[in-house]
């Protein structure tokens, strides 16, 4: 049924799988069978099996989102889709386009460092003569010649970064999926069924998102069915029959 | 002494065939790169050696010892210095009996990746990196310091003071660059505008040509 | 095919060549003697290479590189192997590099943090350290510690009794202390035993007074 033979562990990140797709593969984005490439993500993160995986997942869950976006604009011209978010769809595509004209610099700046260090890598230089070792700098040169306010302001810098909590973390938000996964698990459990948005809809986009790529991973196992009623409606999620039979 | 200035001249000519030797001497013995200024002050005895002297020496040495040359050595500029390393070329020989130290192979492709966005940006945080990569990059980061060819070079103003990374000599002798102006330049990594448009279309984002 | 014997001579030429220059390489990146053998069996790759050519390559090496002549470096047969080695005639010039201090750059910024850290809480651990600043300083660390800047003070009591660094008479030096109670204070903190345990436990490295 798989049409997309993705060997995913050897892309550097989503950009690097998104440009290989697009550029290097020539595949329409309109062809890219998004489901396809989320479903190897997800099967390929179970083969893994570690844990910082699972961290470096966000990043490719919001490239997907993205996509997804993107991609259904195409199918769907016309229909409204307003993001939650506070970009605008037009915004979200030219972000993820200029990101990706950005990384594709870098990377191929890799590629020509890569390049130059074959060239250099074959060639050592002499172990220094003898045993002889350079010797410190006289002391009567080196006294004074420290500034010890600069200790000073280094370590009430570090206090001050004690005190104020750290918000370089807080821009990048990290979810776990497993945790999504779990408590799906653990609420069709208890009831057998539930209404996405009773379950989720008060969350951070994000982690309605992730909680989505929750179910799509449960959707993959068998283990869940699930049903809309109509476009961008509530989502019924149900215990799959056969599991529940068995 | 009916013309001291050709007398100067002729004693002048002895002198710096032995600058040249001693220049040559030192580089052979050290085991990293030397600065011309380095190798000025460890040959001014009595008499202070002109840096121009010792680049004249250089000069003819680099003729001698060339850079891609028939030698099994040769002299190369390398990390803001100079060093006399064996030629890339012997490579298979010399790694028969040496350990080649930095052997480029065991960086990962994402390593390498890291490295060039700190090598153009630098100082970068790993928040930058991480961005332009569109993946968490700590552990690639941490291979780099560990093989130090990164290192902090301080803190950003901002809020949380991130710590801010730049490369070393080692990268430079690594990739056998005389100095950073030695990259090559960023701006022709570019995507084309050709690509751009190329890579707009097939994410649908252009309309069909009409 | 008039003459076989002069065709293999000449086919033979350019792999004499590329012999040579890898005997020369090896000898150059070696520090020390190498063998007639061991040179033979490190060319020796798909195809042996013969005693005989190896010695016919150090005969002209030991030509153009000769005891006593005009270069920086010299081959010689020594302890049963053969050996470049620099010129004696030069030995003034490459003392005077080793002799020459080493490194009076400034220090990098992340070794200004690991020695204000030192200095201010000391003793510390190398662990502590890296709590305290967030990343791992082990580079910084031993660049003090070649600098003389730091010593090891002692092993902690604790389950892997981690080496505790403190600061060294040196330090003093430099930064023109009489002794470490004169550090300027920090935002109201002088660093009195009392205040140091209140700026351990603020940088989290006590666990709250119970």
């Amino acid at each position: 049924m798989r049409t997309l033979d993705l060997e995913l562990d050897v892309y550097q990140g989503p950009f690097d799988l998104l440009l290989s797709l697009v550029l290097k593969e020539e595949i329409d984005l309109l062809e890219v069978p998004l489901l396809d490439i989320i479903l190897a993500y997800l099967d390929q993160m179970e083969a893994e099996g570690t844990h910082d995986y699972w961290d470096d997942m966000t990043e490719f869950l919001l490239l997907m989102s993205l996509l997804v976006e993107v991609k259904s604009r195409l199918l769907l011209p016309g229909a409204s889709l307003e993001l939650d978010g506070e970009l605008t769809p037009e915004e979200a595509r030219d972000q993820l386009l200029t990101r990706l004209f950005e990384y594709s610099k870098f990377k191929s700046a890799s590629e020509s460092l890569r390049h130059l260090a074959e060239l250099n890598c074959g060639a050592i230089m002499r172990p220094p003569a003898g045993d002889s070792r350079r010797r410190l700098p006289p002391l009567e040169e080196i006294a004074g010649s420290g500034d010890v306010m600069e200790l000073r302001d280094g370590l009430v810098r570090l206090l001050d970064s004690k005190r104020q909590p750290d918000a370089a973390h807080l821009a990048q938000i990290k979810v776990d999926l497993r945790r999504q996964i779990s408590i799906v698990r653990g609420v069709l459990a208890r009831r057998g069924h539930f209404s996405f948005d009773t379950v989720f809809g008060g969350e951070e986009p994000l982690v309605q998102a992730v909680s989505l790529f929750a179910l799509l991973n449960l959707l993959a196992k068998g283990e869940i069915r699930v049903s809309q009623a109509r476009a961008f409606g509530d989502i019924t999620v149900r215990v799959a029959q056969d599991r529940k039979t068995a | 002494m009916e013309n001291p200035a050709l007398d100067r001249f002729e004693e002048s000519q002895p002198r710096f065939a032995t600058i040249k030797k001693n220049v040559e001497a030192l580089l052979f013995a050290s085991g990293s790169p030397l600065t011309v200024q380095t190798l000025a002050s460890a040959l001014s005895g009595s008499e202070p050696v002109a840096v121009a002297t010792i680049e004249a020496a250089l000069a003819e040495l680099e003729l001698e010892f060339p850079r891609g040359g028939d030698r099994g050595f040769e002299l190369v500029r390398l990390a803001g210095g100079w060093a006399l390393r064996t030629s890339p070329s012997c490579q298979v020989a010399v790694s028969a009996l040496f350990e080649l130290p930095d052997d480029v192979s065991r960086l990962s492709p994402a390593a390498v990746e890291v490295l060039a966005i700190i090598a153009y940006l630098q100082p970068a945080s790993r928040r930058q990196i991480a961005e332009i990569r569109g993946v968490n990059s700590d552990s690639p980061v941490q291979k780099l310091l560990e093989r130090e060819l990164i290192t902090e070079v301080g803190r950003a103003q901002s809020a949380g003071s991130a710590v801010l990374y730049g490369t070393t000599p080692r990268f430079e002798a690594m990739y056998g660059l005389a100095d950073l102006d030695d990259l090559p330049g960023l701006e022709g990594f570019a995507v084309t505008e050709e690509q751009k448009d190329d890579l707009r279309r097939r994410l649908g984002l252009l309309g069909a040509p009409e």
